[in-house]
Order: structure tokens, then C-alpha cells, then sequence
């Protein structure tokens, strides 16, 4: 190439570039490492910047274009705030929306939803894997209910899902599904959004979207935007990796959970959040009676990396809200830790954390006076 | 959150912590676990000199550093009626965000509660 | 850390963790080096996966805030398709949207702003750099008319100014600017919309937005999503290194673009598009006489890095609306090429380019039947 | 746009370009430069046998190398009305986009504004 072109590696939407043109393929290729993993068609992934953009262009999409359709969604309490404060804008412009309240495990029966369709309901939104508790939906079942419904589409944040457990988009009967790479192992910034394109066999349409940002025409015109080769590539390698890796993986911190939770049960005193059996072992969430959230926090952060509340919401220090949900007090929902498992976790860091928690709650419990609760 | 070193030092120290029992032993209490701040002072006072203070603290790192702190510097000294420090120059030396602000507050509660009846008793 | 993190660097708006503060420091730095390089506050600098979402949250965030105080808009028919298209679906919307013509040079009369201003203006938005023709606006004009009419916000598209001529955003007058890392050698999909907090000091408050995602509440509010650290690094790096670099470099590019245009000059039959003096040295767009648009680029495009119409909406191989704008013939502006010149550009290659142009040009012509035109 | 093989290879030789005169050539052109896309043949015949073909053309690649081949292929046979391929098969040789089926029309209309008259003249 003798002179540059205006980017560094070709703009792979463009046509004109040879740069672009292996730029367009490892795009092509990561669609498809993408596609693979969640039983989608590569032609079915829009990249977005995230999870949470994929969240917004589903909800504010849908939202939009059906607007003299209908404007009701269907969404529950325990959603991630990417869903949730899209809803709050709904709400500040007219629109109305159901919050469904999950049991004390965090579970949503079909049948809410069921009560909750209306005529006009367009969009009904829910996670699959729970970002803070792990439990695990029963998506399918809302699936063939909005089917039946006939207007109201189906939105899946899966966030939190691959790796974790089997997703399979085609099977769940879902319109829409938003993923992230980081959640995988993959780089921050890059996500995406499977639109379905398989309506026709179930008797309507396709779901259209009205995108969030216009300009180019990129990602059949839902998403506008250069995409980021490199971005892409690395969502579609983290991808491949954890649909290879996952059923071993699973077993491995299964029993690592297990054992983080019986070292923590003996303290005496904890309770754990969210359904113990429908959910992904890679995330434990603990709440710790006869401690301040706080101090919990600060005595067990230099060694154990736990968070409370989500850990995207955490700047704002605020009791989770999934917690509050499943009917946790707000003491208590301030006293809860969030326990990530994953690949480079291992028995030995588990005992370790055990120890450092074992050791500084009873610690704090001495200095609350609640040594005996 | 980030505290800084003094917090963390009594934060993670917190060597004054736990109760005192006796006739010359005075106890203030204020705030409440349920709200999410509680904190108690027990001062052993003899002759108007405060010979032992120990301090519970339900509370977040800064309101337990600044407890420990109190009960610790306390001792060998007459009883105080006020906080020995201000509470401006307390939310300084301890980092305090200005929205804990009523933590020390309740500090304070739970010190005169212990320190005035001590007070009281020895005129 | 014994037990991960959720995500694999911690998230910098999360307080919780370790990695999150390092994270945190990281993205603060990145902050510093692209306020410091374009003149603006490192707290006015709101992270987007690019310009093309800066453009978008400026044009939208602005109308949906102030819809209650004026639905009309001022922007330019040269603009970028990220600008063109947000305003395109603010129409459909309802809204009201002035496309201003530029001359043929390509440059706006700020008098034209001024005649286009309403009572109901709320936003003016033009670019400072054009991406096709390199033409340099005078903001600075146009943001002097903005703050006097007092209700009419003035956003800047910049994406192609940093490290190609000065840009100082306190100065400007604008209240938003919209960035770009991949102009400048950075990551591609990373980006900025620089937000004013200085508006007190015009007698007006400062310019609000509602978001274009929601949830989680990062950057000021005005941008949900998990910030990549890698790519604001990246970004952050490449504009420093843009400000330190630029005003020897632009001396060295306009060395080579005057080369590169007198070479090409010599075929005869070649027109220069936008105008050669307000402009920056590092992008040339050229139209070709007597050749057809697609063979001309297929002849070169082995050898020389060139585009037709706009590196971003090439996908679309469609004639070039900016050189429309400026009233090419539609086939002229087919026929027309950029070139875009930078860090890595030598003499020699510029030789190269204009050798490979020349023999090419000549041969399409002779095909033609056009070679005596 | 990507190009195949056969369609760059014509596209980059474009050996038969240029135009003949004399009383024995015949010319068609159809298209406009205007509206983008113009293709012009020469055909030199004798006794009903292509002696000489040339083309020229203001078009994209794929009409170039098709009128190219055209040109190429006609010589030394006899003069076809017709072209010597449907254009559906040139289509398919030369990977032309569909949306370029008129750009075909074009190159057909000038093919046989030469070879018809070139064939009436014979009789
Ligand atoms: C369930 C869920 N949805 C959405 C998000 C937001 O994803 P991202 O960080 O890619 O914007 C997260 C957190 O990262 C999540 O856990
Ligand atoms: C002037 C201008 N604005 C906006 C954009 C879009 O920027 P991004 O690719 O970062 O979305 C571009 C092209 O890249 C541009 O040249």
C-alpha cells in the first residue's frame, strides 16, 4: 500500500479496501465463533459495544418501533440495570412496564408472565443467568408464551450465560439476546446483539428494530458505527474457547462451590441468596448476619476479590436491589458477598477464602457485639 | 471505597473492641444495627480518670476506626465531657466522606453517653 | 486475589475492587491526555465506542431533552452520515432539520447559520474537519452566533481534526465535540463526546443530554456501559502522542499533499475537490476526468490505499454526497479519489502513487475513448 | 467489490481496445458516459468473417472485461447476430453483480449495432 488509507486496518463494512477485505473476514469468522457458541446464525449477530448497548438497542428498539402497536413491557425486578433504567426512560416517555417479583429463590414462574401479557404488551424482557445470584430462568417457557401472544417479542439478556451453562438462541424461542465478551474472558467494550431472523417459520414476521445509532448503514443498518476488527475477533476467541471448554469446566467449579459454600456455612449465621439448585456454580452470593456490608467489604477485599451488589452497579453503593427482590432485608442485602468462580480459581483458593472470611467475619461480629447472633 | 492509613490502621487493629463490666464502668450507646449504624463506649472511670475504655461498633470502617481511636486515646486521662477532637478535624484525620457525616454524629451520642453520667457521678 | 472478579480487569466505575482502582487510575490518565490534546476539562469527557455514538448521543441526547423548548435543528449537507442520519430519524420523529449547502469550495458561511437560527433552534451541529474533502469550518464564528441566539446548543464533529490542525475545545465556543481514537492512530472502536461543564460562565447553564443507554449510571451518567480500559488506553496514548507530534508532521504532510496534487495535475483532466487553503494538508480528493468511477478505483486500489466517497459509507458504493453537496456532477463524483496522507507516507511513496496514477488514469482513458479529454 | 479471475485479467489487459476504420468496419455503441456506463464496437468484416474486433468502454470492470472478451473471441469467425454466450452464462463467468444486468443489456445493444448490419451487409 503506498499511501494510508484513513484508518489503520481497513473499515471491514467498506468495499474498497483490501485492508477491509481481511478485515471483513476475521469479522466473518468471529460471527460465526459467536454464532456457534449460542446456537444463532452468524447472520443473526449485530455487534454493539456491550451488553448493556445490546440491552438498550433491544429495549429502546423494539420499544420504538412498534409504538402504535403497543407500549407495554413485561420485565422483572431482578433485571440488570441496562434493562431496568432503559425501562425507567420508557416510563418517563409513556410507555408502561410490568416488574415482575421472582420468589424467594429469585425464580420467575412462566405463569407471571402469562398473567402479566396484555393486548398491547410489544416487548417482554428477561435475563437467562442472574448477574448477581446465578439462578437460571425458565426462558423457553416464556418463549412459547409470547409466541402464543402472537405481538409481544422476547428479549433474553445472556449476559452471564455463556460459559456458564447451555445456550442455545434458536431453541428458546427468543427474538433477541444480548451477550458480552468480557463476561467470558473476552476484552471489555464489545458485545453483541442476536436479532432473529427465523420468525417467518413461527407465523410472523421477523422482529424489527428502530437502532439507537444511525450513520453508515453498518450491521444491516441496526447498528451504525466502525466496527473494531481486533474487538470482534477477540469476543469471537473467547467464544469458541468457552463452548469448548465449558461441560469440564462446569463439573470443576460445581465442586468448587460446594466447597466455598460448606466452609462458609460452618461460620454460622450466613444464608445464601438465590436458588441453590437452578443456577450456575460460578457465582455465590452469601449474606453474612452480624456484620455492616461495609466493613465486610474492606476486611475481606485485600485478599478475596467479592463484591456486593453487581458489580457493575457498585459504584453506587447501594443494597443490591436483586436481594431487596427476593425479600432480603436491607441490612442483610448490604452484608452480602458476591463470589465469582471461574477458571483460575482453584481449591486452594477457595480454602484460602474461606480462611480470610471465616477469620474477619467473626472478627467483625466481636466488634458489632454480635459475636453470638 | 478507598480509606486512608490511619482508618485502616484502627480499622484493622481495632484493639479497644469489646465490653467492660463493673460499678465504675459507664456505657453510652447510640444509633441502631437496623439502620445500619450502632455503636457503644464503655469507660471505666476511677477518680474522674478514664482507666480502661472499650468500644463495639456495628458500623462502617471510618465509624469503627474513629471509635477505636477514641476508646484508645481515652484512657489515662480525666473523663472528657466532649469528643477530644472536633468533629470537623475528626471527618479530616480519618477521611471521612461529608455523607458519613452523621456517623460521627452518632459517635459523639454514644461517647457523652458514656462520658457525662461519668461526669455527673464524680461531682 | 484468591477469588476472580467477575469481569478480567475489574471494572474502573466499580468501587470494590483492587483492579477496579488500577483500572480506575488507568482510564483517569486516558482522560487527561484527551482533554489535554483537544483544550477541553478531563471531567467533560464522556468515554463512546466512537464517534459515531458521540454524534448520535450529542444529536439525540440534545433533541429528546429539550423537545419541550424546540424541535429544530441546523446542520450541514456535508456532514458526516453518523450526523445526516441521527437528523434523517429526528425528522421521521418529527423534528425540523435545516441542511445547509456549502459553496463549492465546500465551506459554510457562518451568515448562513444566522439566517437558519430560530426561535425553536436547539442544536447546530457541524463538523470541524471534513473527512472527504479535509475543508476546515469556522466553528469558532458559529459558536459566537450560538451563544448569542442563547437557546441553540452548538455540537462539533472533530473526529478528524485531532493531530491534523489545532483544536481547542474552551475555545470553540462549542458545548459538545465529538471524538474519534482511530483518526489519530488509536484503537478502533473507542471514541468520546466531550460534554461542556463550563456553560455558568456564558450566562447560561450548561448543556444537558439524555442518554442514549442506560443503566449503571458510568460517565456522569451520560453512558452506561463497562468502560474498556484497554481502549481508553489506547486512545488516551494516541492523542498524546498526536499533540506532541502534529505541528512538525503537518509541515512534512503538506509538503507531500503539494507533491502529490502537482503530480496529478500534470494528466490534465483532473479537478481538485474542496477548498486547497482552509483545509488540512492530510486528506486530497481529486476527480478524474473521463474515467468511470468503479474502474478507476479497481486499477488503483492494488496499489495505492484510495477511497471513493467516504472511507465509512464506502459499503454502499454510492456516489459521493459530499461531492454532490458541493455540485459535482454525479460522474465526476464517481470518478473522484482520496487520498489519505499520513505518519507512515514517505516522498517515495507519493512518487509511487502519482506513477501508478498516471499509467492507470491514461489506460482507463484510452478504454474509454476519453483520452483527449 | 471483489472481481474473479477471469473478470480482472480482462479488465487489466483490455487488449482489444481502441477502434478501426475503413469501409469494411462496423460500429455499434449503446449507453451514455453520462448516465455511466458506455460500450462501443468495431468490427472488421470480410466475406463474413471477423477480420479485426475492437471495443471501448466507460464502465466498471466487469463491463470492460466482458466487451474485452467479446472483442477477443470474435475474431477469425464468422460475424454472430447474436452474442456467442447467453447472459446468464456471462454473467456467471465474469461474477457480475445482478444489479449490473443492465450494464449486459448495454454491451448486447452495442454488440449488435455492429454485427447486425455487419451480417445485412453480407446478404
Ligand atoms: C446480566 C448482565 N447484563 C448486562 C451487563 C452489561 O454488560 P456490558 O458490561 O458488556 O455492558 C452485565 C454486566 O456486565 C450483566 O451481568
Ligand atoms: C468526521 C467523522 N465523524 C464521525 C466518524 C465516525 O467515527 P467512528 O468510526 O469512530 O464511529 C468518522 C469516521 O470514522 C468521521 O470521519
Amino acid at each position: 500500500e503506498l499511501l494510508q488509507s484513513g484508518s489503520e486496518y481497513g473499515n471491514p463494512s467498506s468495499t474498497s479496501h483490501d485492508y477491509g477485505d481481511v478485515a471483513g473476514d476475521l469479522v466473518d469468522a468471529a460471527r460465526g465463533q459467536v454464532a456457534a457458541a449460542v446456537g444463532a446464525d452468524p447472520a443473526e449477530v449485530v455487534w454493539t459495544s456491550g451488553a448493556t448497548e445490546a440491552n438498550n438497542l433491544a429495549i429502546f428498539g423494539v420499544a420504538q418501533y412498534y409504538r402504535e402497536r403497543g407500549r407495554h413491557i413485561i420485565t422483572a425486578r431482578t433485571e440488570h440495570k441496562a434493562v431496568l433504567d432503559a425501562c425507567r426512560e420508557l416510563e418517563r416517555r409513556g410507555w408502561q412496564v410490568s416488574y415482575l417479583v421472582p420468589d424467594r429463590e429469585g425464580l420467575l414462574d412462566p405463569e407471571q408472565v402469562a398473567a402479566a401479557l396484555r393486548p398491547d404488551t410489544v416487548l417482554v424482557s428477561l435475563m437467562h443467568v442472574n448477574n448477581e445470584i446465578g439462578v437460571v430462568q425458565n426462558i423457553a417457557a416464556v418463549g412459547a408464551l409470547c409466541a402464543e401472544h402472537g405481538g409481544a417479542w422476547l428479549h433474553v439478556d445472556a449476559a452471564q450465560s455463556v460459559g456458564k451453562c447451555p445456550i442455545h438462541f434458536a431453541s428458546l424461542g427468543a427474538d433477541l439476546m444480548s451477550l458480552s465478551a468480557h463476561k467470558v474472558y473476552g476484552p471489555k467494550g464489545v458485545g453483541a446483539l442476536i436479532v432473529a431472523q427465523r420468525g417467518e417459520t413461527r407465523g410472523r414476521g421477523c422482529v424489527q428494530l428502530t437502532p439507537l445509532q444511525f450513520g453508515g448503514g453498518q450491521e444491516r443498518a441496526l447498528r451504525a458505527g466502525t466496527l473494531p476488527t481486533h474487538q470482534v475477533v477477540g469476543m469471537g476467541l473467547a467464544f469458541e474457547l468457552a463452548m469448548r471448554t465449558s461441560s469440564v469446566e462446569t463439573v470443576r467449579v460445581a465442586h468448587l462451590q460446594q466447597r466455598l459454600w460448606q466452609g462458609l456455612a460452618t461460620l454460622g449465621g450466613v444464608q445464601r441468596n438465590g436458588s441453590a439448585t437452578r443456577a450456575v456454580p460460578h457465582i455465590l452470593n452469601v449474606s453474612f448476619e452480624g456484620v455492616e456490608g461495609e466493613s465486610l467489604l474492606a476486611a475481606v477485599r485485600p485478599h478475596v476479590a467479592a463484591s456486593t451488589g453487581s458489580a457493575c452497579t457498585s459504584a453506587l453503593a447501594e443494597p443490591s436491589y436483586v436481594l431487596r427482590a427476593l425479600g432480603r432485608s436491607e441490612r442483610l442485602s448490604e452484608s452480602s458477598l458476591r463470589f465469582g468462580l471461574g477458571r483460575t480459581t482453584s481449591e486452594a483458593d477457595i480454602d484460602a477464602a474461606v480462611a480470610v472470611l471465616t477469620r474477619e467475619v467473626q472478627r467483625l461480629r466481636k466488634i458489632a457485639g454480635t459475636a453470638a447472633a | 471505597m478507598n480509606y486512608n492509613e490511619l482508618t485502616r490502621r484502627y480499622f484493622s487493629s481495632a484493639a479497644g473492641a469489646g465490653e467492660l463490666s463493673g460499678a465504675d464502668v459507664f456505657r453510652g450507646t447510640a444509633g441502631d444495627r437496623e439502620q445500619g449504624t450502632w455503636v457503644q463506649f464503655d469507660l471505666q472511670v476511677r477518680e474522674g480518670i478514664v482507666m480502661a475504655a472499650r468500644f463495639l461498633a456495628f458500623a462502617c470502617p471510618h465509624t469503627v476506626a474513629v471509635s477505636a481511636w477514641l476508646a484508645e486515646q481515652a484512657v489515662g486521662k480525666p473523663v472528657n465531657p466532649r469528643l477530644p477532637e472536633s468533629l470537623q478535624y475528626l471527618q479530616e484525620r480519618f477521611g471521612m466522606p461529608v455523607e458519613k457525616t452523621g456517623r460521627l454524629l452518632i459517635i459523639e451520642d454514644a461517647w457523652l453517653g458514656a462520658a457525662v453520667p461519668a461526669i455527673d457521678y464524680r461531682r
